[in-house]
């Protein structure tokens, strides 16, 4: 199936918007501004959490860390988020942009949640002494970690990319339903056997120059997703274009 | 002898274009090793003394996991029957299939075992030792997969049946396995059992091939 | 000011992490549209003779 | 590996040769007491309605199925190559692997099946699948899939060939094709027996067996 140019002509202005082709001419406009946007953001992001903010009381410095561990936390929530609207689009609304956003978010949230586990168990090192405790949050943002490469594997293996796309969303969609109760459940368990850590308890006291730089960063970062979202979504529309070119090129007179 | 080359060459080709195989083993070997601190409780000394154990189920339950996988496609496309009247003996091809299944099965639970070892909080020296035997352990566990998959080749419903009877069969790999590395051992009983570990993999090594071209041959179309 | 204080290898390996993780997923992604984009003018380029049925 | 073309004078004696050769499939007894000699640059071909057991006695030809009763003898095979490491069998599955491109997919097949070494890019064009040779399989029609299937024919040159309906999934040119690398094979001297429903228009107009449903 390659890939129409012509838009379809009825529809509203949305669906039009979304048709493969036409999203491939609109955001191709988007992506460069989007990417400066990006940069100037971390560019104050970076100023305020490494200069312009305080110290904590109790950790010092280390909470610093703190203006790289939750943007990605939050992303890991967002992007999955993201990919579960996507996959209703696909299954209910069958748009057609729809399972092309969910494929091209799943890698990028895979990354975003690794990094929250990386920065996670850093932050965690001096108060715990090792870099893995089974704290609550940090053990349900590895079962999430599990998760995005599971529907990485699951997209791997079909060989048809747009059979795939509907049966992607059925798992994507019974995960949305169920990241909550491994959220609670995981959480509960932590609980159970831990001293409620710092982590937990969120026991840094934020002050105003400390909240300003953790919003520039998490904006910052929420720029960066979506400028990477906008990049990958148009390669994966080429990626089916080469699909439907090989095909031709197959069946095409010797 | 350029057979069993290209089948190799196949094989890693085929993983490499798909990749799901390979990751999907490792993501079975690590939840393993994740969902037990869940059951017994996250306290690390007592993860600390189980970590070996838990190690080397997870690697026994990843590796019998994938062997349906090792023939079940050639078999459903012809490649099989290609193979039966290659010009290179069916137990060389099926001696290089071992080494291709081992390259895409054993290695990147190897190769992912450091983050087990994190998770379940063990020492470097015994993580090492870990390594160690799981690098001589996992040919033997290969072997028998391979004759389990080329006797539930044919069969309709055989992606259950090949762990179930492959499983007592590589008991001796567990046992060995983890003695080799319990700190519970005393250093030679550890490395004996290393080293009957070392022996068993290669005589299930040289078995499987011949057992396992056996199981094809007669099982017939 | 510049941070310090006893944890510093931590945060400077957090810090690290991250932006060597984000420079790598960026590159990844550039390369993943240029790939895609020449080998749609390759095939582009090279169609034959377009068969009789539209593209539909 | 005996060279395909041996001078018709002085070469070998080569046949597959079949006495009393019985068949069972699925506890049903579907050929018995079966006898005929295909010699060299003969080829056979078996007719029937399906489950005649056309496929059946090409399997067993292949050494797939331990026939019941009976001999199959392939005169002519020297003693150094394998059992069957002489025969082509090409039957309804093609032995081909979507992601591997064609032209990786024919490299496999001559290396596995051996021989001296077959040009793999003429091959592609004598099936005329060149133009799709770095394409994944998975993109070919199932014409081109036999096509490629075909193209083992000639990548590993081999005297014996059974072929269970080459022309499956092939419009009238892709049979043309199969007509006229089975006519080349026999002018070599080589041997075919093929399962097929309709009239391959070979030159040499071929001895053909009629199986008829037992029972």
């Amino acid at each position: 199936m390659s890939v129409e140019t012509a838009p379809p002509s009825t529809g509203n202005w949305f669906s039009r918007l979304a048709h493969p082709g036409q999203f491939m001419v609109w955001s191709g406009k988007f992506v460069w501004p989007l990417a400066i946007l990006t940069t100037i953001v971390f560019g104050f992001g970076l100023w305020f959490s490494l200069f312009a903010s305080p110290e904590d009381y109790q950790m010092g410095d280390t909470v610093r860390i703190m203006y790289v561990h939750v943007p990605n936390a939050w992303l890991s929530q967002a992007v999955y988020g993201l990919m579960a609207v996507s996959a209703l689009g696909t299954l209910v609304w069958r748009h057609p942009m729809a399972d092309v956003s969910m494929k091209a978010a799943a890698p990028l949230g895979a990354v975003f949640t690794a990094l929250a586990l990386y920065t996670g168990s850093l932050w965690g090192r001096p108060t715990w002494g090792t870099f893995w405790e089974w704290d609550g949050r940090m053990t349900s943002t590895l079962v999430m970690l599990l998760i995005y490469l599971g529907i990485i594997a699951l997209w791997r293996a079909f060989d048809d990319q747009l059979r795939a796309a509907r049966i992607v969303a059925v798992f994507t969609l019974v995960g949305a339903i169920n990241v909550p109760i491994v959220k609670f459940s995981v959480d509960w368990w932590g609980g159970l056997h831990q001293p409620s850590s710092v982590l937990r308890s969120g026991g840094v006291s934020i002050a105003p120059a400390m909240l300003t730089a953790l919003l520039t960063m998490v904006v910052a970062f929420t720029l960066l997703f979506i400028t990477l979202q906008l990049v990958r979504m148009r390669s994966e529309v080429r990626n089916r274009r080469i699909a439907g070119l090989k095909a031709r090129a197959a069946r095409s007179v010797r | 002898m350029s057979g069993f080359v290209a089948l190799i060459g196949r094989d890693l080709r085929l993983a490499w274009r798909s990749g799901s195989d390979a990751l999907t083993l490792v993501l079975f070997f690590v939840m393993v090793g994740v969902i037990v601190p869940f059951a017994v409780g996250p306290d690390p000394v007592l993860l600390k003394t189980l970590a070996p154990g838990i190690v080397w189920i997870a690697a026994f339950l990843a590796m019998l996991l994938g062997l349906d996988r090792l023939f079940r496609d050639d078999f459903d496309d012809g490649t099989l029957m290609a193979m039966q009247h290659a010009e290179a003996p069916l137990a060389l091809l099926i001696a290089a299939k071992v080494i291709a299944h081992w390259l895409l099965s054993a290695l990147p639970l190897l190769i992912a075992s450091p983050v087990l070892a994190m998770l379940l909080a063990m020492d470097v020296s015994t993580f090492l030792r870990t390594v160690l035997s799981l690098l001589l352990g996992t040919p033997a566990l290969t072997a028998l997969g391979t004759i389990g998959g080329a006797v539930t080749v044919s069969l309709r419903r055989g992606g259950l049946i090949a762990p179930v009877l492959i499983l007592p069969l590589a008991v001796p790999v567990l046992i060995f396995g983890v003695s080799a590395i319990a700190p519970a051992m005393s250093v030679n009983s550890a490395t004996t059992a290393l080293l009957l570990l070392g022996a068993l993999s290669l005589f299930l090594l040289v078995l499987a091939p011949f057992a396992a071209a056996l199981a094809l041959t007669v099982s017939e179309d | 000011m510049i941070p310090s204080g006893a944890n510093l290898q931590f945060i400077y390996g957090a810090w690290g992490g991250v932006v060597v993780a984000t420079v790598l997923l960026i590159a990844w992604i550039w390369l993943e549209a240029v790939r895609t984009r020449r080998a749609v003018a390759a095939l582009e380029a090279n169609l034959p003779a377009r068969p009789a049925e539209p593209t539909a | 590996m005996s060279p395909v073309h041996g001078t018709p004078e002085d070469a070998p004696p080569r046949a597959i040769a079949v006495a009393g050769l019985g068949i069972e499939r699925g506890g049903r007894t579907i050929i018995a007491d079966l006898n005929f000699v295909v010699p060299r640059g003969e080829a056979m071909l078996l007719t029937g309605p399906n489950g005649a057991g056309k496929s059946s006695l090409l399997l067993a030809l292949g050494g797939f199925i331990r026939p019941l009763a009976g001999r199959i003898d392939y005169v002519g095979r020297d003693a150094e190559t394998r059992p069957f490491a002489d025969v082509h069998f090409i039957g309804h599955r093609p032995a081909i692997k979507p992601r591997l491109t064609a032209r990786e997919n024919l490299q496999f097949m001559a290396a596995l099946l051996g021989g001296p070494v077959g040009d793999v890019a003429a091959a592609l064009v004598t099936v005329g699948l060149s133009h799709a040779a770095d394409l994944d399989a998975g993109y070919l029609s199932a014409g081109q899939t036999r096509r490629l299937a075909l193209a083992r024919l000639l990548v590993a040159p081999r005297p014996f060939w059974l072929l269970d309906e080459p022309t499956a999934a092939l419009d009238d040119e892709g049979a043309g094709l199969v007509a006229r690398l089975i006519d080349a094979h026999l002018a070599d001297g080589g041997v075919v027996i093929a399962a097929t429903h309709h009239d391959l228009g070979l030159a040499a107009n071929p001895e053909s067996l009629a199986l008829v449903a037992l029972e």
